[in-house]
């Protein structure tokens, strides 16, 4: 039976990668706290599911649509549908490249998040290196502006020489076998940088097996679960958590505001989180899935 | 013509009306399935049965629609298509690229294409990418499966070429350009459907003229049933081979053409695995994947089937985890239904599935 | 032997001259000089692989020379395609049937020349024509038939129906008859006569020699690729077409004999099988016969008697609706394919492309596939083993070939049904069912093949084969069984008449 | 059975002697293409050619190598099995799973199985949905396409259902508990081969004597060739089709544990698409996808050939959009080949391919 509130419809990238799992679960635990029904559905980064899935929303009478967009470019045609149909769009973790559609565009702070990454990252691994960059999906805006992130601060370093770059989609196995060729073409590197974690990850288990991990030190970027607990096990060195817990949640409070007010409680639309960093020293305090206590 | 000759002995009026039947109770079952799934889903959402969200979904399975006919028509023919999803995400590019406008470089221009002018392009790069797939099967005697596979990946690579793995954005066009009218394909309704339905309903009813009232469509039955007897009845089966590739491009190009309009935004990676999707809805609906057998009835409901049943699960808010195991089982059990039928009536085996000859449908 | 400087013949409509087929190491065609007669039956004799069936695609199209020209009306001329043929008023009804089985009987008769009117294809027009066509060959299939639906004898007659539809000036008949009844044969035979009348010119080929020789205004025998022999029918009888084709005289065999039988191998019991397509209708019906260890039975009929159906639920590939039949006095009910191999009894099909041979499998591996077991040592086959078994097969059932690594499809048709027979004699069976064991193959091997069964059969085999040609009931039979309606209507000894034995068939006494 | 009859003619000699060197030009055209692509990349970089740089890029090779090997099996019986990918990822997270520790509640104790229980469990997995493939196809007659596209479906739900969508991390095990040396098998390297090559070379080995020594391998040529026949020559045709069904689902396991043990972690996602990739291995390798015609040694070639081009892209550096583009040409290009060399050799299409019958492979 749809609850007082209305039925507020959380369109997520992909589940099966913790980071949106967490986001859709977050986003819907809060709306059902505040007296919404939620559903969860999954765009896989296509943008005709993820139109197939506004149509849905509008079809089930939503209050309001919870999205990260599957594509900065190819979203805004669905984020508009929406708003045609007079749903209010509050995206979070990923932005479209227009204003004014969505009420709300809720995002870590990318660069900021990369910046603080690439700094903590020359600490690890000296400034004088040889490393290789993993690389997301190019469709994801995310990517590029980390990897920007990265060059910004590691090119100030003139003894440090990327040698390799490759795109691994963000994905686990991929970045695993990436990570074995370019050590094939560079077995002399000290250093790698990853987009995100589950491709840090798997570079991790390539310079395991090649048993170069204790020469060459990772650094990786989401805050996931898994990621935290290479941190523990002296794998990885450091993650850039995302709060994609904390916009997750707020991203669904400030459309609860709107519903009931008609704002959202911000002044702007694009809302950055700025990311925090996690490393051997303070690993203890997360508490939970993308959560470090404060 | 589909009417039996009253003179004609009773046998064989009673086999044609045994064929009839068997046609219409395994069409039936297809249909079947697909009112027990409007049932299940309106018992389960308010919102599933209204002419609305009727239209939304018909809206949906418009892409898969299109594509699953000219799939059709590969699979009629003996052969497979695994490229439509990567020629839908190529169009879609292809078309988006010639709406921001073509520079003219040596003469320093740039010149905006009308939207009349974009789809033909298109339709012609679809039907491009389709010559290629045929003339490898049909010159080359590559096997169907591997030619289109190669392409599935080359075409994938050249729309992410073209890109540069963006995506385009700006489909609208400008009044000033001339060039406006791209968004309302996808946007706009006519008599009260939207323009994607449309065009599925115009493909489908073309689709059924030509296999059922032309010559070619008989060449094509023909040849999927027998191509060496074909050949040797004089029917050009390279020709008929290389053509159905052409057209299921030029359908996959059309589907690429209605996603781009209505999403209003032309990516490079739109359309992985959709051509699943479209093989799936074929066979659903009654059509061999040895050829010779399946008409575009069938292939509609089997779209329709797949279609109204995920989009059903989204709005009852299952799972998307779960919908990935429900749409494997209704593959296989709606094909099992079919296989059942087929193992009570051994004999028949190859007689009744869905498609009689092009002859038996209405025309 | 030039046809050119022999006195009966008058301007020939087409002339094949020097004619050279090759098919890599095989020599086809020879240099064959070839005349279609005007309004005449030119009929060509020949055993399997003599090369009548090349020498027929070469002048219909279907493929080109090695080297050779063609005349037609006088004219030098070379078909690029069947479609060119055809325009040039040559039609031709193939050995194998060349029909899509998922289409209706009026669409393959207007495949490929398709009659059009102003909104299209013209359906209407083409199923009037199947009609008539249809009427003619006094056959009752309605043109919305599919093809798949018809027997194999309605079949043939719709690929009869396509050829004369063509309204040719040269119709050639390879092989037509091979799957119709006797007054299928006769209808056909109408036909022909009616055409010839006409002005028709026809080729006829069939391994049915007295059939043929009805019908034959020119004998024309083709032997390993050249022409041996040509005469008007008027001056030869059946003696003068089998030498020629074989060279030297031959005998159809007799029932071996100088030993008794043994006991009942093979019992078959109230067995009924279902008709498949119609439930309810027994095609098999409440029929019982004993065979014995050494004996030979022939089981004749007409075409859709039931004598597929009866063996193949012998020997397991059809359920029985009811009945029993007992091997060596043990039930089979419930036994697989592989079970009753097994145990001794096997089934050399009807039709050896479809469910006899693998083509992509060499002749060896072909004849030892229902004995793997014979070389399996431990785990593993045995090399040697498995090629003393092919060696054996080889001798035992003569088959020409380069050697068991020869692919399949390099053999004749003859020896391929070798092959099939050599397979399931391998097993080392105690009673071999034989489905039409001649069909479609030449004199001489059918000859062997008989000769073969008999010897095994003196050995202590049981064997029963089934025939639709009464002449080859009266070879090695010991017992002959007609069947008809899924009945036994008589059983003969082997010094029955051949008119009794189609009487109780419920066949007329053809000629 | 190889050598001829000593008493035959010259012209059965001589056709035999053809055939064998038709057979290896062709073998040897897959090869030659593969020493091209080591040559090619070995000239435009300078870590191509190194034992350490082949034995990784084997390692990658053997993953899909053995999905290949089950492929082969199931593409010589006449199927086709889209279900590897996914069954990979589901086999990759029961182990995961497993290694855990599996909770028995009513004891109130977590049982930590030792590794080479978790393999064989895993493997048990594998085999059963390749079970589930074998029968919907043998008894229910379902296309193989269809069938196995649904449990491809069915599968990968299930995988995310166990996991919810995580990843299972550790699967190091611990000392303490017994079940240590799950990542050995990703990570350690016998006789300096990596292990995952070691598993290969074992499947390749076993696989090889299978189809070529055994009765089981005579009846997998004999019903893809021609199931009709084989039945009536006592061939247990139906326990032929689900036995490969199932070792292809054993083959998916295998892989899924030995990926797995390289990441040291498992997904549900991992082996999306990888059907394709095994697919186009067996293909390039001269397999007909008709059935009936191919070997282990042409899939092994199309499996490096596919690794080493892949890999060779990466390590030269090349655009990810290129490498898909290569890729797809590559599959095709490899298989126009041999389509060439039939063309050229009409007659000889039906005889040479690749795959001769097992009787003419060494064993
Ligand atoms: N396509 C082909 N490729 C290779 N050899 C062939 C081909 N067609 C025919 N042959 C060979 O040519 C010879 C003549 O064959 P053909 O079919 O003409 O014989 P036929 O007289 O019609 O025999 P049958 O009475 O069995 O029909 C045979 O040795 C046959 O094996
Ligand atoms: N394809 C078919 N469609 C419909 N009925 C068939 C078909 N094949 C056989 N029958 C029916 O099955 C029965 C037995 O036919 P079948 O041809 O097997 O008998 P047969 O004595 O073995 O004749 P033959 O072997 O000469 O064809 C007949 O009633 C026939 O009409
Ligand atoms: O920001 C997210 C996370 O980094 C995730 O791991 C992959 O997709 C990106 O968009
Ligand atoms: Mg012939
Ligand atoms: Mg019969």
């Amino acid at each position: 039976a749809p609850s007082k509130g209305g039925l507020m419809s959380i369109i997520v990238n992909d589940p099966s990668n913790p980071y949106w799992l967490t986001e859709g679960k977050v986003a819907a635990a809060e709306a059902q706290k505040l007296g919404y029904t939620a559903t969860v559905g999954a765009s896989k980064g296509d943008t005709n599911t993820e139109s197939n899935l506004i149509d849905t929303a509008i079809t089930n009478r939503s209050v309001a649509i919870i999205l990260d967009p599957a594509n900065a470019s190819g979203s805004i045609g669905a984020v508009k549908k929406a708003i045609a149909a007079n749903i209010p769009v509050f995206l979070v973790n990923a932005e479209i490249n227009q204003a004014g559609l969505a009420k709300a565009q809720l995002v870590s702070n990318n660069a900021q998040g990369a910046a603080l990454g690439a700094q903590r990252w020359v600490k690890d691994v000296g400034q004088k290196a040889n490393y290789v960059e993993l690389l997301g999906s190019p469709s994801d805006n995310n990517a590029a502006t980390r990897s920007n992130g990265y060059e910004t601060v590691l090119s100030q370093y003139t003894g440090l020489v990327k040698v390799g770059s490759q795109v691994a989609n963000w994905d686990r196995t991929q970045g695993h076998d990436k990570m074995q060729n370019l050590l094939q073409a560079h077995p002399d590197i000290n250093g790698v940088i990853a987009g995100n974690d589950e491709m840090a990850l798997g570079a991790i288990s390539a310079l395991k097996e090649a048993g170069k991990l204790s020469s060459i030190k990772v650094g990786g970027f989401d805050g996931s679960p898994d990621a935290v607990a290479a941190i523990k096990a002296g794998e990885l060195q450091y993650t850039v958590l995302q709060p994609v817990a904390v916009f997750s949640a707020k991203a669904v409070d400030e459309a609860d505001s709107f519903l009931k007010t008609g704002k959202t409680g911000v002044a702007k639309e694009k809302q950055l989180f700025n990311c925090v960093l996690i490393t051997k020293a303070n690993v203890g305090d997360y508490v939970s899935a993308f959560t470090l206590k404060k | 013509m589909s009417d039996t000759n009253p003179s004609s002995g009773r046998t064989g009026l009673d086999r044609l009306r045994d064929i009839e039947l068997g046609r219409l109770l395994l069409e039936g079952r297809a249909f079947f399935a697909l009112i027990l799934i409007i049932a299940v889903f309106s018992a389960l959402s308010p919102y599933y049965f209204s002419l609305g969200n009727f239209l939304t979904m018909s809206s949906h399975v418009a892409i898969f629609g299109i594509l699953a006919i000219g799939m059709l028509l590969v699979i009629l023919n003996g052969g497979i298509d695994l490229s439509v999803g990567s020629t839908l995400g190529l169009s879609g590019v292809i078309a988006g690229f010639l709406m921001q406008g073509v520079t003219v470089t040596s003469l320093g221009i740039t010149l905006f294409p009308p939207v009349w002018v974009v789809v033909i392009l298109t339709c012609l790069l679809g039907g491009l990418v389709g010559l290629v797939n045929g003339v490898l099967i049909a010159r080359f005697k590559v096997p169907a499966f591997v030619a289109t596979l190669g392409v599935m990946y080359v075409a994938r690579g050249a729309a992410l070429l073209i890109t540069n793995g963006l995506t385009y954005n700006s489909l609208g066009g400008s009044p000033k350009l001339g060039n406006t009218g791209f968004n309302w394909l996808g946007f706009n309704h006519l008599f009260g459907m939207p323009i994607g339905v449309l065009v599925l309903i115009v493909v489908a009813f073309f689709g059924n003229l030509v296999l059922s009232r032309t010559a070619f469509g008989r060449w094509l039955y023909a040849s999927g049933g027998n191509e060496r007897a074909a050949e040797l009845s004089g029917v050009p089966v390279k020709q008929v081979q290389v053509t159905v590739y052409v057209l299921s491009g030029v359908c996959a190009a059309l589907a690429g053409l209605i996603l781009s309009s209505q999403l209003t935004s032309a990516g490079p990676t739109a359309g992985l695995s959709y051509e699943l999707t479209a093989i799936a809805a074929v066979v659903i609906g009654g059509a061999a994947l040895t050829g010779g057998r399946g008409n575009i009835r069938g292939t509609l409901l089997g779209a329709f089937v797949i279609g109204f049943l995920s989009d059903g699960l989204v709005i009852i808010g299952i799972s998307s985890y779960w919908q990935t195991v429900f749409t494997g089982a209704v593959i296989v059990l709606a094909v099992l239904l079919n296989a059942v039928q087929y193992r009570r009536r051994p004999k028949r085996q190859a007689g009744t599935p869905g498609s009689p000859t092009p002859a038996l449908q209405p025309g | 032997m030039s046809s050119a400087t022999d006195p009966v013949i008058a301007a020939p409509v087409l002339s094949a001259f020097n004619i050279v087929k090759t098919y890599g190491n095989t020599h086809a065609l020879k240099g064959v000089n070839f005349n279609i007669h005007r309004g005449k039956v030119t009929t060509l004799f020949g055993e399997n692989g003599a090369g009548k069936s090349t020498l027929m695609k070469i002048l219909s199209g279907v493929t080109t020379p090695t080297s050779g020209e063609i005349e037609l009306d006088g004219h030098r001329i070379a078909f690029s395609s069947t479609v060119d043929a055809r325009n040039h008023g040559i039609s031709i009804i193939h050995q194998e049937l060349s029909l899509a089985p998922n289409l209706s009987v009026r669409d393959n008769i207007f495949l490929g020349r398709e009659l059009h009117h102003a909104s299209g294809v013209d359906f209407a027009e083409e199923a009037r024509q199947t009609r008539a066509l249809m009427t003619e060959l006094e056959e009752d299939i309605e043109p919305m038939t599919l093809v798949e639906d018809l027997r194999l004898g309605q079949q043939q007659i719709v690929e009869i129906a396509r050829a004369l539809s063509v309204d040719a000036r040269i119709l050639i008949m390879d092989e037509p008859t091979s799957a119709l009844s006797a007054t299928e044969v006769e209808v056909l035979f109408k036909v022909i006569r009616d055409l010839t009348s006409r002005g028709v010119s026809i080729v006829y080929i069939s391994h049915h020699l007295e059939e043929a020789l009805q019908i034959t205004d020119y004998a024309v025998v083709l032997r390993d690729g050249a022409i041996t022999a040509t005469a008007e029918a008027k001056n030869i009888d059946l003696q003068w077409i089998v030498q020629n084709m074989v060279g030297d005289h031959f005998d159809r065999g007799s029932p071996p004999t100088g030993y008794e039988f043994g006991e009942i191998a093979l019992s078959i019991d109230d067995v009924c099988v279902e008709d498949t397509t119609k439930s309810g209708n027994l095609v098999v019906d409440h029929l019982s016969l004993d065979v014995r260890a050494g004996e030979i039975v022939c089981i004749y009929g007409l075409m859709g008697a039931g004598r597929t159906e009866l063996l193949e639920s012998i020997a397991g590939r059809v359920p029985m609706a009811s009945g029993r039949v007992l091997l060596e006095n043990q039930p089979l009910a419930g036994l697989s394919i592989a079970g009753r191999i097994a145990k001794g009894l096997v089934l050399v099909p009807e039709d050896r492309q479809r469910d006899g041979l693998v083509q992509t499998m060499s002749v060896g591996e072909n004849l030892s596939l229902a004995s793997i077991g014979a070389f399996i040592r431990r785990v593993l086959t045995s090399r040697p083993r498995e090629q003393a078994l092919v060696d054996a097969s080889i001798r035992n059932v003569h088959i020409k070939t380069a050697g068991g690594s020869a692919p399949i499809g390099s053999l004749s048709g003859g020896n391929q049904q070798k092959v099939v027979i050599g397979k399931m004699l391998a097993t080392n069976p105690r009673v071999i069912l034989l489905d039409e064991p001649s069909r479609g193959i030449d004199v001489g091997a059918k000859a062997e093949v008989f000769r073969l069964l008999g010897e095994k059969a003196a050995q202590g085999l049981a064997v029963i084969y089934s025939t639709s040609e009464v002449q080859e009931c009266l070879s090695i039979a010991h017992r002959i069984v007609v069947m008809r309606r899924g009945r036994i209507s008589a059983e003969f000894g082997p010094d029955v008449l051949k008119e009794d034995i189609m009487a109780a068939s419920g066949e007329a006494v053809v000629g």
